[in-house]
């Protein structure tokens, strides 16, 4: 039997259902619980009273099966890289990377040391990279906002063959 | 359940669990990684393991310029970023003779102070959080989101402050940032208030705290604890008062130390105690240096090619987790030769091996929360 | 106690074993033979008039030049408000010293760093591993003349270019 | 339903289908009703109401995005749960994996079918409805179990027993205080129990006497423990347990672990207000004489304000409260609460042979005694409000 998926042609119909299915995704991100250092604390502060990401659904998750969203808060050091990859191995699909601050974006600060890996998207992909050392809760709102616009772009009935990726580009 | 004994008797096999406590783990707070071997829920072992945010900052001292190393030392205690740049820049004062301003001492003692209360808020916020407690978290950050403005208001950063720089501060603090730095004490003092109300006085977190990992003073000597961890185990030790620096003499505070009035002497409960009682002494401190802050310019007049002279110093200063110390040695360049950060968390990371046997895998909780173990300080 | 009663002190207990008293610096320090450092140690910890009960940093210094890697002690009594630093030089090709874990506890970590980060070797030490760097890394970091490797894990090494430039 | 269905016979629809047929697909339809239109709607909404309460609580605002003040929040985590990818660990074992959440989704559905939500609201009035609900409630810890033991995941294990434990233990208090009702109303109906009481409040059990006052505290803490709520959220303490039991859960299954908790605590609600709060007695008012859709709807309105005050009073403490360690939780059970329950069980025994007129004035003192008490209450929160000076709290100035 043929798959629904890339079975349909872009209709009205199917357009409105990826609409409703999007804002599902989009409204309900629930983010792991991966702070790694500095940005850690900035993360804390946007969960807290001031930017509060829980106003747009998102809520922390400590388990990586039940997040979506995994925002690579801090320094990503060479001893944290194999336990970042897996723990975003273990988050089920569809799952979106946001990189917050210029360590996890390039190693920042950091690319002087030894120990420290100079990008997280040498790792992991990366959907949205959040300047700043560290940036302020507005700009990781910000940066989930833009995750936003990403799902709200993707398209579950009609698919080309290639990645979610393409399809969020087409 | 610890019934090993009895399983010999009856030669019933039981086998012990081991746990990968972190990295990624919510009440690590950061990167912290235990190995423990438990029997049910009882701890016969719980190994740390460090080492996933180092980030070499000492290496990195050897690479950059005397000024360019000062945000390097932010990051070295993210909660206590104004501290390391004391320490840091103290130091490079101590080695080249630079004098420091007045004003500047000032300014970095009121700097310091905010940073203390916002760096505690956080420490008791989270332990709270560990227990279950959600809201008084919540509520810490709240109180420390004002901070972090008067922070920007101060220096322009709300973390990682770059604020201290060698010979003083880099930007006066302004006379409407006075008022609401005082302003913002005079809201503060009834909030901690409403914290002892909401989380300190609770029973249940009375019971779960008292009596639970108890460091005695011994222990506290031969694993080098510090700052709050030292004095909730009876030690009246404070660097502010006892090594002063800055113009920390001029000031008067006292030095809360545990008592040991709900539990026993140094316990989780007395280290979370003088922390909270640390809060309202800062605050006094503030006030005062509001008071008595003088004229005159924040910053007196350091080349930009900083050069110290040839030697080594070692100094202490008085952060959240207790003494930082500074070991830097200079060989008449403009890059130091080595930097070496000590810090309070690293050995009180050492000292979880010894008190987390035969405790529960939710005391290790409360025990990991108590010690205010914070993860860029133990790995740089 | 003046650090230099303290070094008088010691060499009277210790003659031939400590030397090089600097006096005139922000921190006096003396060097140490490193076959003497243990009882040198817990004298400094056991004597009533020294009582140095607490080792407040232990660390290393590399230096390539005089072909020694420098271990140094920091130590400080809360009883009598007083320091002192010991400076213990070895060799840089097979630097191996007794371990000061069994006089302060807290040496057991502190070693365990300079193990990591300068390759010293502290014999009796009871669990000598490496404690910030993962198991397989290669080289001593801290000593001036490490090299990284190219490669860690299969992740490159290699940084922006405009960054070799800013480095020493 | 079966009536009504028998009713429908008698006229003549689905005429030459067989009764049991028509009774089974008559069943499963109401049931797929209730299950789409009520139940998972009533669910979702608490979630989203305890995640604005708590962040009110918290001085922070809470979902508001999705629909009016955020209210279909609950619609867009289902929705996204369901798409998300289903993993099933490779070391696990697959088919208890699978099944457990269902279990426990049973578990808390089942008992839906006994809560009388108003005079004829009911799905089935058992005559043995609230041991039933006892029953079905007890088949979530079996759920809860499997989850942990099937995931091969060390916190999920550590989680499944913890909850094992705590559940087991608390069933006790929670049913000998459900005795001390069942005793006073002789009888184990639901509805029996409420028309045993009146719509006045010195007419509930709860101010019967002073055990049955004790029983209720009793009842509700035990009911706190058993559907694993702060301060007894042992099972899958965030800080200590990653995220307990259902650590390896994804997706859809996961959510018919969250859908249970919230369900739960809507079951704890009502069943508090069966047996101690009246249920759904309305003041026999004239308009009620007449219209009997507009009674039912009054008592429909009244059972379901009066079990979310509970459910409210959940939440609250929620927020506020730390969570105990799993011995102390176990030492309150098996030292205080279950002792107490049994004294309260003999005295509300003793007290059936009180005299009426004694009773009555028993109640009025004891109806007496709530409302001071909660007067004493509100004054406390009132004074922590002023304490707290809200006022003060956002100054984004400084």
């Amino acid at each position: 039997m043929k798959p629904l998926i890339n079975s349909l042609p872009e209709t009205v119909f199917t357009t409105k259902v990826d609409d409703l299915l999007n804002w599902g995704r989009a409204s309900s991100q629930w983010y792991m619980l991966f702070g790694l250092a500095c940005c850690a604390i900035e993360l804390m502060q946007t969960g807290g009273p001031r930017a509060d990401l829980d106003r747009f659904g998102a809520v922390p998750r400590a388990t990586p099966r039940q997040s979506d969203l995994m925002i690579v808060a801090g320094t990503l050091t060479y001893k944290m890289a194999k336990r970042t990859k897996l723990l975003y191995d273990q988050m089920p699909d569809p799952k979106y990377v946001i990189s917050m601050g210029s360590c996890s974006n390039c190693g920042g600060l950091f690319q002087l040391a030894y120990s420290v890996c100079k990008g997280v998207d040498k790792i992991v992909p990366v959907d949205v990279y959040v300047p700043g050392c560290p940036p302020r809760p507005e700009a990781l709102t910000e940066g989930l906002l833009r995750i936003q616009d990403k799902m709200m772009r993707e398209r579950w009935l009609v698919r080309s063959n290639g990645s979610m990726e393409e399809a969020a580009e087409a | 359940m610890n019934e090993t004994a009895q399983d010999q008797d009856t030669g019933f096999h039981t086998e012990d669990m081991t746990i990968s406590v972190g990295p990624q783990h919510p009440s690590t707070h950061g990167v912290l990684r235990f190995v423990v071997k438990t029997d049910g829920e009882v701890i016969s072992e719980a190994i740390p393991d460090v080492g996933y945010l180092h980030r070499s900052i000492e290496k990195i001292g050897e690479k950059v310029t005397w000024h360019g190393y000062v945000p390097y030392t932010d990051r070295a205690d993210y909660l206590a970023a104004m501290f390391a740049n004391q320490g840091f820049c103290m130091a490079a004062e101590k080695l080249a003779a630079t004098p420091v301003t007045r004003r500047g001492e000032f300014c970095r003692v009121i700097a310091c102070e905010l940073n203390r209360l916002a760096s505690h808020l956080i420490s008791v916020g989270t332990f709270g959080q560990d227990i279950g407690a959600m809201t008084p978290f919540v509520h810490a950050l709240r109180e420390r989101e004002t901070i972090n403005n008067l922070m920007e208001e101060i220096c322009g950063a709300r973390l990682t402050y770059n604020y201290i720089r060698i010979g003083g501060v880099g930007y006066d603090i302004l006379p409407e940032t006075c008022t609401r730095i005082s302003e913002f004490l005079d809201h503060f003092a009834p909030i901690v208030d409403e914290f002892n109300r909401l989380l300190t006085g609770n029973k249940i977190f009375i019971e779960r705290l008292a009596g639970i990992a108890v460091v005695s003073k011994e222990d506290a000597l031969q694993y080098n604890l510090v700052g709050p961890n030292l004095r909730g185990a009876g030690v009246k030790w404070d660097i502010r008062r006892d090594i002063p620096y800055s113009v920390y003499p001029e000031l008067e505070f006292e030095i809360p130390v545990g008592t040991g009035h709900i539990g026993t002497l140094g316990d989780s409960f007395d280290r979370y105690w003088v922390r909270i009682r640390e809060l309202q002494e800062s605050c006094k401190i503030v006030r005062q240096c509001l008071k008595m802050l003088p004229k005159g310019p924040a910053i007196s007049k350091v080349a930009r090619k900083f050069k110290p002279a040839v030697g080594e110093c070692y100094v202490r200063v008085e952060a959240p987790r207790g003494d930082m110390g500074f070991y830097v040695i200079s060989d008449g360049s403009e890059y130091p030769y080595r930097v070496r950060i000590r810090t309070g968390s690293y050995t009180a990371m050492s000292i979880i091996d010894k008190l987390s046997k035969g405790i529960m895998l939710a005391d290790l909780i409360v025990l990991i929360g108590s010690l205010d173990v914070d993860a860029p300080e133990i790995d740089r | 106690m003046e650090p230099s009663e303290i070094f008088a002190r010691l060499e009277k207990q210790f003659a031939g074993k400590v030397s090089d008293f600097k006096g005139d610096v922000q921190e006096p320090y003396f060097s140490v033979d490193a076959e003497a450092i243990l009882e040198i140690c817990r004298f400094l910890r056991d004597d009533a008039e020294l009582k140095f009960e607490i080792l407040s940093d232990q660390t290393a210094v590399d230096w390539p030049k005089e072909e020694k890697i420098q271990v140094v002690y920091h130590l400080y009594s809360y009883a009598h408000r007083h320091q002192i630093v010991l400076k213990v030089d070895l060799s840089r090709d097979n630097p191996t010293i007794a371990t000061a874990e069994g006089i302060w506890k807290v040496a057991n970590w502190f070693e365990r760093e300079i193990f990591d980060l300068f390759g010293v070797i502290f014999e009796g030490h009871s669990d000598l591993r490496r404690i910030m760097l993962p198991e397989d890394w290669v080289g001593y970091p801290l000593r001036k003349d490490y090299v990284e490797q190219e490669e860690y894990d299969g992740i490159s090494t290699q940084r922006a270019p405009l960054v070799d430039k800013l480095m020493r | 339903m079966q009536a009504y269905l028998d009713q429908l016979m008698q006229g003549g629809a689905f005429a030459g289908v067989p009764r049991e047929v028509v009774y089974a697909i008559g069943m499963l339809l109401a049931a797929f009703i209730v299950l789409s239109a009520f139940v998972a709607p009533l669910a979702g909404v608490t979630s989203w109401l305890e995640r604005r309460v708590w962040a009110r609580m918290q001085s922070r605002v809470g979902p508001n995005r999705v629909g009016p003040q955020g209210i279909l929040q609950w619609l867009a985590d289902g929705i996204k749960n369901l798409l998300k990818e289903d993993i099933i660990p490779t070391a696990a074992d697959k088919k208890l994996f699978s099944l457990a959440p269902y279990i426990v989704f049973m578990g808390f559905l089942c008992a839906f079918v006994v809560i009388p939500f108003g005079g004829h609201l009911i799905v089935a009035d058992l005559n043995i409805g609230i041991l039933y609900i006892l029953a079905v409630t007890s088949l979530v810890v079996v759920g809860i179990l499997m989850a942990g033991w099937a995931s091969n995941n060390k916190w999920s294990l550590l989680g499944g027993m913890r909850s094992a434990a705590q559940i087991v233990s608390y069933e006790i208090p929670a049913g000998v205080s459900v005795l001390m009702i069942v005793f006073l109303a002789g009888t184990l109906s639901m509805q029996g129990i409420i028309k045993g009481q009146g719509w006045a409040p010195w007419d509930w059990y709860l101010f019967h006497n002073p055990f049955t006052f004790a029983g209720f505290f009793l009842y509700f803490t035990a009911a706190l423990a058993e559907g694993n709520r702060t301060p007894f959220d042992i099972p899958e303490a965030e800080s200590e347990l990653v995220a307990g039991y259902v650590t390896e859960y994804s997706g859809m299954r996961f959510l018919f672990f969250f859908f249970a908790e919230w369900g739960n605590l809507y079951v704890i609600g009502a069943v508090a207000t069966t047996l101690f709060l009246g249920g759904w007695q309305v003041p026999p008012l004239a308009i009620f004489e007449n219209s009997p859709m507009l009674l039912a709807v009054a008592q429909f309105v009244t059972f379901f304000l009066k079990a979310y005050l509970w459910v409210f009073v959940a939440m609250w403490i929620r927020a506020t409260l730390p969570r105990v360690r799993v011995d102390q939780l176990m030492s309150l059970c098996w030292k205080y609460m279950v002792p107490l329950s049994f004294i309260c069980l003999l005295g509300t025994v003793a007290f059936m042979f009180v005299p009426a007129n004694g009773q009555r004035i028993t109640s009025a003192a004891m109806f007496g005694l709530g409302v001071a008490i909660t007067i004493i209450f509100f004054l406390r929160v009132g004074f922590q409000i002023r304490q707290a000076k809200p006022e003060l709290y956002f100054k984004p100035h400084i």
